[in-house]
């Protein structure tokens, strides 16, 4: 199989390269534009797991719609150059260590589980012909309707919500532009006894 | 390919995730690293569905990227606000809660 | 097509069941479009009745459908509706309610506009009510996103106010980082025992399957308690708790701090006591550790606190180890104790939180400890309550705190946890500096009392220049004071009620000795 | 009447005096409280008297009996009544006290009449026979105890009286505890003797006692030792004698009965009334008579330089308690009464007329200012003069029979006992040297200016201050008063002193040698049990004894008045010649300097150490501190972590995720 | 006849509400109504008792029945004293209280009622955890009282106060629960009330633990050394009716505790922490004494000399030995029966010395005040356990128990004797005797605390005259509590 190992890994590693462009890109413009390709590699990871749903999802909707969101954003508030602040140093240095430690300690969590499963490619998930294929549109949308009806449903409301609070935070309202009409209060220096 | 290689990979991009998290300023950005620990996870779910030869999996996936969306959503409405509010767009200019 | 279609047989929808859902959603719906008139008086008052009504049917209907013991989950195992997730919806509820009576002359409102802010309050109730009843993983994981998101939201409704915002960024931001980390967390529970119904993962743990202690399946637990603890602000994963409660709207910050570690503590006890329930030897000390730290470090940290919403959210975290403690011994005394002090915690903060709005929205001081100096001669009634509140969260009898400690410490006596039980004790005795300091400054006046020094940096008093400073009088706010401050003492001196309340909660989970 | 229904009307009397005088204050004019108290005593005495009369008529083995009022006290083993014993014993002290008392209160009636505090002083007064009367009818320990602390407590009163001088209040307040040390010594005792008797009455004490203890059982000599310790206290023996000199600062009525006649004797009434105990550990009791013996030498040489009179006299006191100690300890306690009788009758005269020079010198008590009252009070004279004769033992005065007595029972004891009569024969010496040392210098030589003023026919008023510091005072409280009085124009104050100085002269009848015995024969059921019985001397061995005695006293008389009246300048060429012996023997052995170095100033130290170390240091600082400090640093740390940078909140976000989940990984299989 | 201890219990609280909303007048003899009829309640008591009668008028009523605890209340001979000494220490205080001058005189007496309540129920109390709540509650009106009217750096000293108590009382709640928890035999209903647990033995280990928690908590109510940190300021800055109970009456909840609860639950850990705590109570004593008498303060002299005076009672505790156990509960009430006068005087000698209360600027008051004068002297002579008073037979049965088998400590403790009228004679004279003090105007004793203080003296010497009135009511239950613990004879004697 050595086909799917090569994609496997061109995909890994773009997925890889994409998530590290996010967080070292400077440019906040440049990040998104990364993060689309992180996002196209995992969809790629994805078919090679037989999820073709997702992937395309991912792809249509992810990769798609909400990366264009995000440009407009960032296009609407001006994306400014931003250095990786050097003063921090306790950030900037424990930071990626947590992070590390963090992949670390889940690789060890994978290596040393007791689940074989985890060293084969995955359970056998041929079906006869005429039924829906493992991760195939019919299959998933099946499990939707029946299954997970409520996370479904619940996930729909959620969608509704969101959208109700992004009306909420940036609707354009009057006296939100000019400074709070409130003066500022004077800076409080109170001497107490600690 | 074992189903170790993905979770590995999903591990480090978690890890990636939070690094940005926690060292970029850029709300945006921090809002892309959060949409990378989110995928991480979605890929650990995807190839355990493939592990287990259960859709489930990919079903929840699928309704963590809607969530991933909202969040997002909001993230951005909230930035937006600040923008309006001539807030600089950072994080660490925010602190003045603390104590 | 067709044939595809016929094998599909829809599950069983029991809308019986699923009924107080359906009025918080269609609630919220309703709501939201009603708030799109334009008269000031349909947005005023019948956006907040509405939602009032709502509240109360979900109530009405709760008692309904409400019997105890254990009950198989609905829709395919999604959603327990048990009376564990029904008796702590009903603190949802009030805690809604109160919410929207303390609101009623909230800025807030006004500036999110009253059809949103309400719609989003019970869309919030609704991922609570989702969160308490989930019997699956994905569930779990939904109700949690509902139940944030739109608090995220309400904490940046006061749009003027840049601590607002910052609070809700932080938030996000940091709430975020703590779904992801759930949401790991749950993918490697699911990857470890291949599902994500609660009973068939107690019943994959143990199995050869996999063992109760294995690698992959305890750190999708650690994930997991990492994901709650952040909900519950539970130490080390609170530090966003004082600044959100800081910078959100008073009655924002009042619904976060009953509703929101309510449905943690709901969600924390059906994970961890059932579904993780066999592992409990693994993580009861872990567990216990984080309680202690965040006894002693709410504690300590509320001391230096002269922003009453600050002190108040340290002490919520506080508040948060003592409830675990009930969580990590596994019993059924322990979901009882922290049922029973889930409800008493929501009496108390009701109470205190009432009189800091009442307070910061005549005073100029705010939320400052200075807006309650001689509290007592200029309004005795609220002063009153803050003292039965700030008495009971000390835990001095007659009050309800001191049976809730007193049951807490009995429950992890009784799970031989008894070090966990004198953290308690340990905890509340530290905390007597800040409580008695408020009741010194209402009744002794400042004048000898010592306040901690502000930090040392350029503050501007948050609430004390908030939006809510120019309100009028506000009788429904000293109302909701009185009365839950009169409750916390008829607890303490009559808590069976709420006893036999608490033993239905805890009856709902099997296999609890 | 049976005796201990008089015994209860002893107590009465004194009790009601004490009520009616104390309540009634306000509304009693002039010298009524006085007369009341006087009247209340002397009913005292004859309801003595009426016991006396009613024992006579019982046989002699059934001389001995109690009453018990109700149950003061009882729970497991410890049970005591409020009840009194009437025996010889307690009934022939309570003749002496009350007797003895009425003619005091007699004195002061007139002698205190200008004082601002008239009825506060008789209420006291009372109070004091009450308790005195309480201890000596005691049937048991605890009543004894507590009529024991009532008079030490009375005592206080009395010393402090004129309570606005600061001495006075010193005084007082050592008088008091050094009391308590007494009182605690006799409650220690009283256990041990509990402990092992497992009752508190005297008479089953007493015969329980021998089956008890063993002959010279420790932890008896450790109870009879702590039983000496009370009775020292109590009569100002060596080592615990200190308090009496400074008592002077009372009145010298109070001086005259509770510091001389009767409290500080009631050391030797204990030990009489517990001999069956003392005759079981004769160790304990020859501690007593040596240190009776030593106490009788040092007040002695003492007496001979202290100049204040008042004190000389009350350091004869000491030296006299110490030969009544002496002889109750070696067993002659009929003569150890008797003299206990007879001192009081001459030691309370001495103080009487002390008191009345002291009124004529307007409140000045040293001698070195006085002189040459002879003329002026011939009375005061006259029966001073007799007094120092009793004292001095002259021959035939009751001093004479009743010391002498004393040292001839310590002679025919024998062995080393022979010494302590030696001894006692040198006290004896000295008391008749000192004895007159006062007279010749207060009565003869050159009459001092308020000599004078008193032939002239009216008293000298001396500025008001405090005879002891000098410094002035406001006389609203405190000697003289706004006038002062003495014997010879108060007929009260001549009606107490005369019938004391004639008793001075005959009171010894009761016992001379050979021809009456009534004394002996009176107590003989007291102490018919005694193991000495049989020791007394034959009358022929008392007899010398008496030569003896008699012989020495007038060679003590003849010294002093040679060296004050025949070659006054002696005793100053004495003085100059043994500067340092005087200086020793002025300052007390230096007794109070030593306490003050080895009690008051370490406890002092003590005192501010801990007030200054432990309190701020170890119970604030340490504890309370401590505690405090950890919180402190806890709530600085959460504060300085709660810095406010999101990002850091996610740092430790992750940390707390990274912790929890190694935690995790390391409990997993 | 019988008697609803829940109305005794209740009676001063209903009188305080009452007096809260009523005008001025009216709400002083309202207030006044509520301790006055529990003094007759328990006149009544003390007439009706049984002797040896055990518990009497018993109320047991389910409260928590989910945590075992029960509304149990009961009369015996071990705190039927204590709750008499409640009863007359409220009606004198709040007496005086009531006829001087109080800034918002309603709050402070419903205070006061209050805490009458709760010394009352804890008192009273059958139930571990009622006593508990109880215990805790008292710390409230006083937390008020302190705070509200008392003088100089009275917020941090109540805090200090209620903080340094509570933590006591937290922990011993803990180990009560512990207790509870413990000695429910498998399957049992759990149960707090006294005489269950007394027949459930909890094993020896557990026990250690427990007492000492609970010994925590009482040692600082009492307060013995070391944990007597809250006495100067507390005592510095209260005021003086209040200051009288807090030092008279409350003081003796803690150690009326050891007699109620440990001994008879816990004679195991009592007994294993018996050289410590006796030492603990030696020590106190001695240092109570000696900082007693380098006092300049009056209030601080009284401070340290009750230190002491509890370690006493303590030392009685525990000697494990009738006599003893026997003195100490009578020298509870005698304490008490002297200490609420004493401070009533301080109040009227500072009265009358522009406030001044350091020995050093006051004396000579008896010269004008001799009606004082003599009050002060007979409280004083029984303070220092004059013999012939009360406060003599029971530390002379303290002593003696202590001597049984503890023979040195007692010795030690009998030097405290001596101590103790070293100090009270120089309180005496400090302020009655010498010189009058510059501050000093000497006038008499006025009508009010002549009322109040006049009878408390005539129920000390009553009690000095025929002190077996409390003995024989006391004697079979108290020879009860400790029937249980044996004490080990110490190496001497």
């Amino acid at each position: 199989m050595w086909f799917e190992q090569v994609l496997f890994f061109i995909a890994g590693i773009g997925a890889l390269a994409g998530a590290l462009g996010v967080v070292l890109l400077q440019n906040p413009f440049y990040s998104v534009l990364s993060l689309v390709g992180h996002l196209l590699g995992l969809a790629v990871l994805f078919l090679l797991l037989n999820a073709e749903f997702i992937a395309a999802a991912q792809v249509v909707v992810y990769a798609g719609a909400v990366m264009v969101l995000y440009l407009f954003v960032v296009a609407y508030i001006g994306g400014a150059d931003e250095p990786l602040r050097p003063e921090s140093g306790g950030v900037a240095l424990f930071g990626p260590l947590f992070a590390l430690a963090i992949a670390v300690e889940l690789c060890i969590a994978f290596i040393a589980s007791g689940l074989q499963a985890l060293d084969t490619r995955g359970a056998d998930v041929a079906r006869p012909e005429n039924a829906d294929q493992f991760g195939s549109p019919g299959a998933i949308g099946e499990l939707l309707l029946t299954d997970f009806l409520l996370p479904f449903e619940a996930a729909s409301f959620l969608l509704l919500v969101a959208a109700v609070g992004a009306v909420v935070l940036a609707r354009r309202r009057r006296g939100l532009e000019e400074p709070s009409e409130r003066p500022e209060p004077p800076t409080e220096t109170l001497e107490v006894r600690v | 390919m074992d189903i170790t290689w993905y979770l590995v990979l999903s591990a480090f991009v978690f890890a990636i995730g939070a690094a940005g998290v926690i060292s970029r300023r850029n709300p945006l950005v921090v809002l892309l690293c959060l949409e990378l620990m989110l995928n991480a996870g979605n890929l650990a779910l995807v190839a355990f569905s493939r592990m287990h030869g259960g859709e489930a999996g990919q079903v929840f996936a699928l309704v963590v990227m809607v969530i991933a969306a909202c969040e997002v959503v909001i993230g951005l409405g909230i930035i937006v606000a600040m923008y309006r509010n001539r807030l600089p767009i950072d994080v660490d200019e925010m602190s003045e809660l603390r104590g | 097509m067709s044939t595809l279609i016929a094998q599909i047989q829809a599950p069983h929808i029991d809308y019986k069941e699923l009924s107080p859902l359906f009025a918080l959603a269609g609630g919220s719906v309703i709501v939201l479009m009603v708030g799109l008139l334009r008269s000031r008086f349909v947005r005023t008052v019948a956006v907040p009745a509405l939602t009032a009504v709502a509240l109360f049917t979900a109530i009405g209907l709760t008692i309904w459908i409400w019997e105890p013991g254990n009950r198989e989950p609905i829709l395919e195992g999604a959603l327990g509706v048990d009376t564990l997730s029904l008796g702590l919806s009903m603190l949802f509820y009030v805690a809604g309610l109160v919410t929207i009576v303390l609101s009623l002359r909230s800025t807030a409102a006004e500036q999110a506009g009253h059809g949103e802010y309400h719609s989003l309050l019970l869309g919030s109730i609704a991922g609570m009510v989702v969160l308490a009843g989930a019997e699956s993983l994905m569930t779990l994981f939904i109700g949690f996103e509902l139940l944030s998101i739109p608090l995220y939201v309400l904490c940046a409704t006061h749009l003027h106010r840049r601590t607002s915002l910052e609070a809700g960024l932080k938030y996000l931001v940091v709430g975020s980082v703590g779904s992801a980390t759930l949401l790991y967390g749950l993918a490697l529970v699911y990857g470890a025992t291949g599902a994500l119904e609660f009973s068939e993962i107690s019943r994959a743990i143990g199995t050869d399957a996999v063992s109760s202690s294995d690698p992959l399946l305890l750190t999708g637990i650690a994930l997991c308690a990492t994901g709650l603890a952040f909900k519950a602000s539970v130490a080390p994963f609170h530090q966003w708790t004082p600044d959100v409660y800081q910078g959100a709207p008073t009655p924002i910050t009042t619904f976060m701090a009953v509703a929101t570690k309510a449905a943690a503590f709901a969600v924390f006890i059906r994970l961890f006591d059932h579904a993780f329930g066999l592992s409990q030897l693994d993580w009861g000390p872990a567990l216990a550790v984080l309680a202690a730290v965040t006894i002693v470090i709410g504690n300590v940290g509320a001391i230096p606190q002269r922003s009453l919403k600050r002190m108040l959210a340290w002490s919520s975290v506080a508040q948060a180890g003592y409830m675990l403690a009930g969580v990590v011994v596994g019993t059924e005394l322990g979901v009882r104790a922290t049922a029973f002090y889930l409800a008493v915690y929501l009496l108390m903060n009701v109470a205190a939180f009432a009189v800091v709005i009442a307070r910061e929205r005549v005073s100029e001081h705010g939320d400052d400890l200075r807006s309650f100096e001689n509290l007592f001669t200029i309004s005795p009634w609220l002063a009153g309550a803050m003292t039965l509140a700030m008495l009971s969260l000390a835990g001095f009898p007659p009050t309800a705190g001191f049976i809730g400690k007193f049951y807490l410490i009995d429950a992890s006596v009784g799970g031989d946890y008894t070090w966990l039980g004198i953290a308690i004790v340990i905890g509340s005795v530290i905390s007597l500096v800040y409580y008695l300091r408020v009741i010194a400054v209402m009744f002794m006046g400042r004048y000898e009392v010592e306040l901690p020094t502000i930090p040392p940096r350029r503050v501007r008093p948050v609430a004390g220049w908030s939006p809510e400073a120019d309100a009028r009088a506000q009788p429904e706010v000293l109302a909701v004071a009185v009365l839950f401050a009169a409750l916390t003492i008829a607890v303490g001196v009559w808590p069976e009620p709420l006893f036999d309340a608490a033993r239905d909660v805890s009856s709902a989970l099997p296999g609890l000795h | 009447m049976s005796a201990t229904s008089y015994g209860w009307l002893v107590l009465a009397f004194p009790v009601a005096g004490m009520l009616i005088i104390s309540l009634g204050w306000r509304l009693l004019p002039g010298r009524l409280p006085g007369w009341i108290g006087t009247a209340a005593i002397f009913l005292a005495f004859l309801a003595s008297i009426g016991a006396l009369v009613d024992l006579l008529d019982h046989p002699e083995e059934e001389r001995q009996l109690v009453d018990s009022a109700w149950t003061y006290a009882a729970t497991a083993d410890f049970s005591a009544d409020l009840a009194i014993l009437v025996d010889p014993l307690s009934v022939f002290m309570c003749l002496v006290v009350s007797g003895v008392s009425f003619l005091i209160h007699l004195y002061s009636v007139a002698y205190m009449g200008g004082d601002r505090g008239y009825a506060r002083y008789f209420a006291y007064l009372n109070f004091f026979v009450f308790s005195m009367l309480l201890l000596v009818l005691a049937a048991n320990f605890l009543i004894l105890i507590i009529g024991w602390a009532f008079v030490g407590a009375a005592s206080y009163l009395l010393i402090s009286y004129w309570y606005q001088r600061e001495t006075a209040v010193r005084a007082g307040i050592k008088a008091f505890v050094i009391n308590v040390i007494g009182d605690v010594a006799l409650v220690v005792a009283t256990f041990l003797i509990l402990d092992h008797v497992s009752s508190l009455d005297f008479l089953t004490v007493f015969e329980g006692a021998d089956r008890a203890f063993g002959d010279n059982d420790g932890t008896l000599i450790a109870a009879c030792l702590l039983l000496l310790v009370g009775a020292f206290a109590k009569s100002a023996q060596l080592p615990l004698h200190t308090w009496l000199p400074d008592a002077m600062e009372g009145p010298t009525p109070v001086s005259a009965l509770i510091h001389a006649a009767t409290m500080v004797t009631a050391g030797v009434y204990l030990i009489a009334r517990m001999h069956p105990l003392f005759e079981l550990a004769p160790t304990a009791a020859d501690v007593g008579a040596i240190i009776g013996c030593a106490t009788l030498l040092f007040a002695g040489t003492v007496a001979l330089a202290v100049t204040d009179l008042k004190r000389v006299i009350a350091y004869s006191t000491i030296s006299q308690i110490g030969y009544m100690v002496m002889g109750a300890s070696i067993a002659a306690y009929g003569a150890g009464l008797f003299h206990l009788m007879t001192h009081a009758f001459f030691k309370a005269l001495l103080f009487m007329a002390a008191g009345s020079v002291i009124g004529a010198m307007a409140g000045i008590q040293d001698m070195d200012r006085m002189g040459g009252f002879r003329r002026a009070m011939p009375f005061t004279f006259i029966t001073f003069t007799v007094g120092a004769l009793a004292l001095a033992g002259f021959p035939l005065t009751a001093g004479f029979f009743s010391k002498d007595e004393i040292i001839a029972y310590a002679i025919n004891r024998g062995d080393w006992y022979v010494a302590l009569a030696m001894l006692g024969y040198v006290g004896a010496f000295l008391t008749a040297f000192y004895a007159f040392r006062m007279v010749f210098r207060v009565f003869l030589g050159e009459a001092v200016p308020e000599a004078r003023e008193l032939e002239q026919g009216h008293l000298a008023h001396g500025e008001p201050m405090n005879p002891m510091t000098g410094e002035p005072e406001d006389t609203d409280v405190g000697f003289p008063g706004p006038e002062h009085h003495v014997a010879e124009r108060a007929w009260s104050m001549k009606a107490a002193m005369g019938p004391l100085a004639l008793l001075s002269i005959v009171g010894g009848v009761v016992a001379i040698p050979g021809i009456s015995d009534i004394l002996e024969k009176f107590l003989e059921p007291t102490f018919e049990d005694s193991r000495f019985h049989d020791t007394a001397p034959t009358t022929g061995a008392e007899v010398w004894g008496l030569v003896a005695g008699g012989v020495i006293s007038i060679l003590g008389i003849g010294l002093a008045w040679w060296v004050y009246v025949r070659e006054p300048g002696t005793a100053t060429r004495l003085r100059e010649r043994f500067a340092w012996l005087h200086r020793f023997l002025v300052n007390k052995w230096y007794f109070d300097e030593l306490y003050e170095a080895m009690f008051v100033r370490p406890a002092a130290t003590i005192g501010g150490f801990s007030r200054r170390v432990i309190e701020t240091e170890f119970v604030q600082g340490t504890i309370v501190g401590g505690a405090t400090g950890i919180v402190r640093v806890g709530t600085s740390v959460a504060r300085a972590v709660q810095t406010g940078y999101l990002r850091l909140y996610a740092l430790f976000l992750l940390l707390g995720v990274a912790a929890l989940t190694l935690y995790f990984l390391i409990t997993s299989s | 006849m019988t008697i609803h201890l829940s109305i005794v219990l209740f009676l001063p609280l209903a009188c305080g509400l009452v007096a809260a909303r009523l005008p001025g007048r009216a709400a002083r003899s309202a207030v006044l109504a509520g301790p006055l009829a529990v003094l007759a309640y328990v006149i009544v008591m003390l007439v009706d008792f049984e002797t040896g009668g055990g518990l009497q008028w018993v109320t047991n009523d389910e409260w928590i029945s989910e945590l075992g605890i029960s509304y149990k209340l009961g009369v015996d001979g071990l705190n039927l004293f204590l709750i008499a000494l409640t009863a007359i220490g409220w009606v004198a205080c709040t007496f005086v209280a009531a006829f001087s001058v109080v800034d918002r005189p309603r709050q402070f007496f419903f205070h006061l009622a209050l805490a009458e309540t709760a010394v009352l129920g804890a008192f009273m109390a059958q139930d571990l955890a009622l006593f508990i709540v109880f215990f805790d509650l008292m710390l409230v009106p006083f937390y008020f009282l302190i705070g509200g009217w008392g003088t100089g750096e009275r917020v941090r000293a109540t805090t200090k106060f209620v903080i340094y108590t509570l933590s006591g009382s937290l922990l011993m709640m803990a180990a009560a629960i512990a207790l509870g928890v413990l000695a429910t035999p498998d399957g049992g209903e759990i149960s707090f009330a006294l005489s269950d647990l007394a027949n459930r033995p909890v094993a020896a280990g557990s026990q250690h633990w427990i007492v000492l928690l609970f010994a925590l908590a009482f040692f600082v109510k009492a307060p013995l050394f070391p944990l007597h940190g809250w006495i100067p300021e507390t005592y510095r800055s209260t005021s003086i009716p209040v200051l009288a109970l807090l030092s008279g009456v409350l003081s003796k909840v803690g150690v009326y505790g050891f007699l109620r609860i440990v001994l008879p639950v816990m004679p195991d850990g009592a007994e294993y922490w018996q050289e410590l705590f006796i030492i603990l109570a030696v020590f106190s004593i001695l240092y109570g004494s000696i900082l007693a008498f380098s006092q300049d303060n009056v209030r601080l002299v009284l401070a340290y000399s009750s230190i002491a005076q509890l370690g006493f009672v303590v030392l009685g505790i525990f000697a494990f030995e009738e006599k003893g156990a026997q003195g100490a509960l009578f020298q509870m009430l005698n304490h008490g029966l002297v200490t609420v006068p004493l401070f009533l005087i301080l109040g009227v000698i500072a009265a009358r010395a522009r406030g001044s209360e350091s020995l050093s600027e006051l004396g000579g008051m008896a010269f004008r005040a001799p009606v004082l004068a003599g009050l002060f002297l007979v409280i004083a002579l029984a303070t220092l356990a004059m013999p012939g008073s009360s406060n003599f037979v029971g530390e002379i049965l303290i002593l003696f128990g202590a001597f049984e088998n503890q023979l040195v400590y007692g010795l030690v403790a009998a030097v405290g004797v001596v101590l103790a009228a070293v100090y009270m004679i120089r309180l005496f004279q400090g302020t009655m005797h010498g010189r009058v003090g510059p501050a000093v105007e000497s006038r008499e004793i006025d009508r009010v605390n002549l009322a109040a203080i006049a009878p408390l003296v005539a129920v000390i010497v009553a009690l000095g005259v025929y002190p077996h009135f409390v003995v024989d009511r006391t004697e079979s239950d108290t020879s009860q509590a400790i029937a249980k613990t044996h004490a080990e004879v110490s190496v001497i004697k």
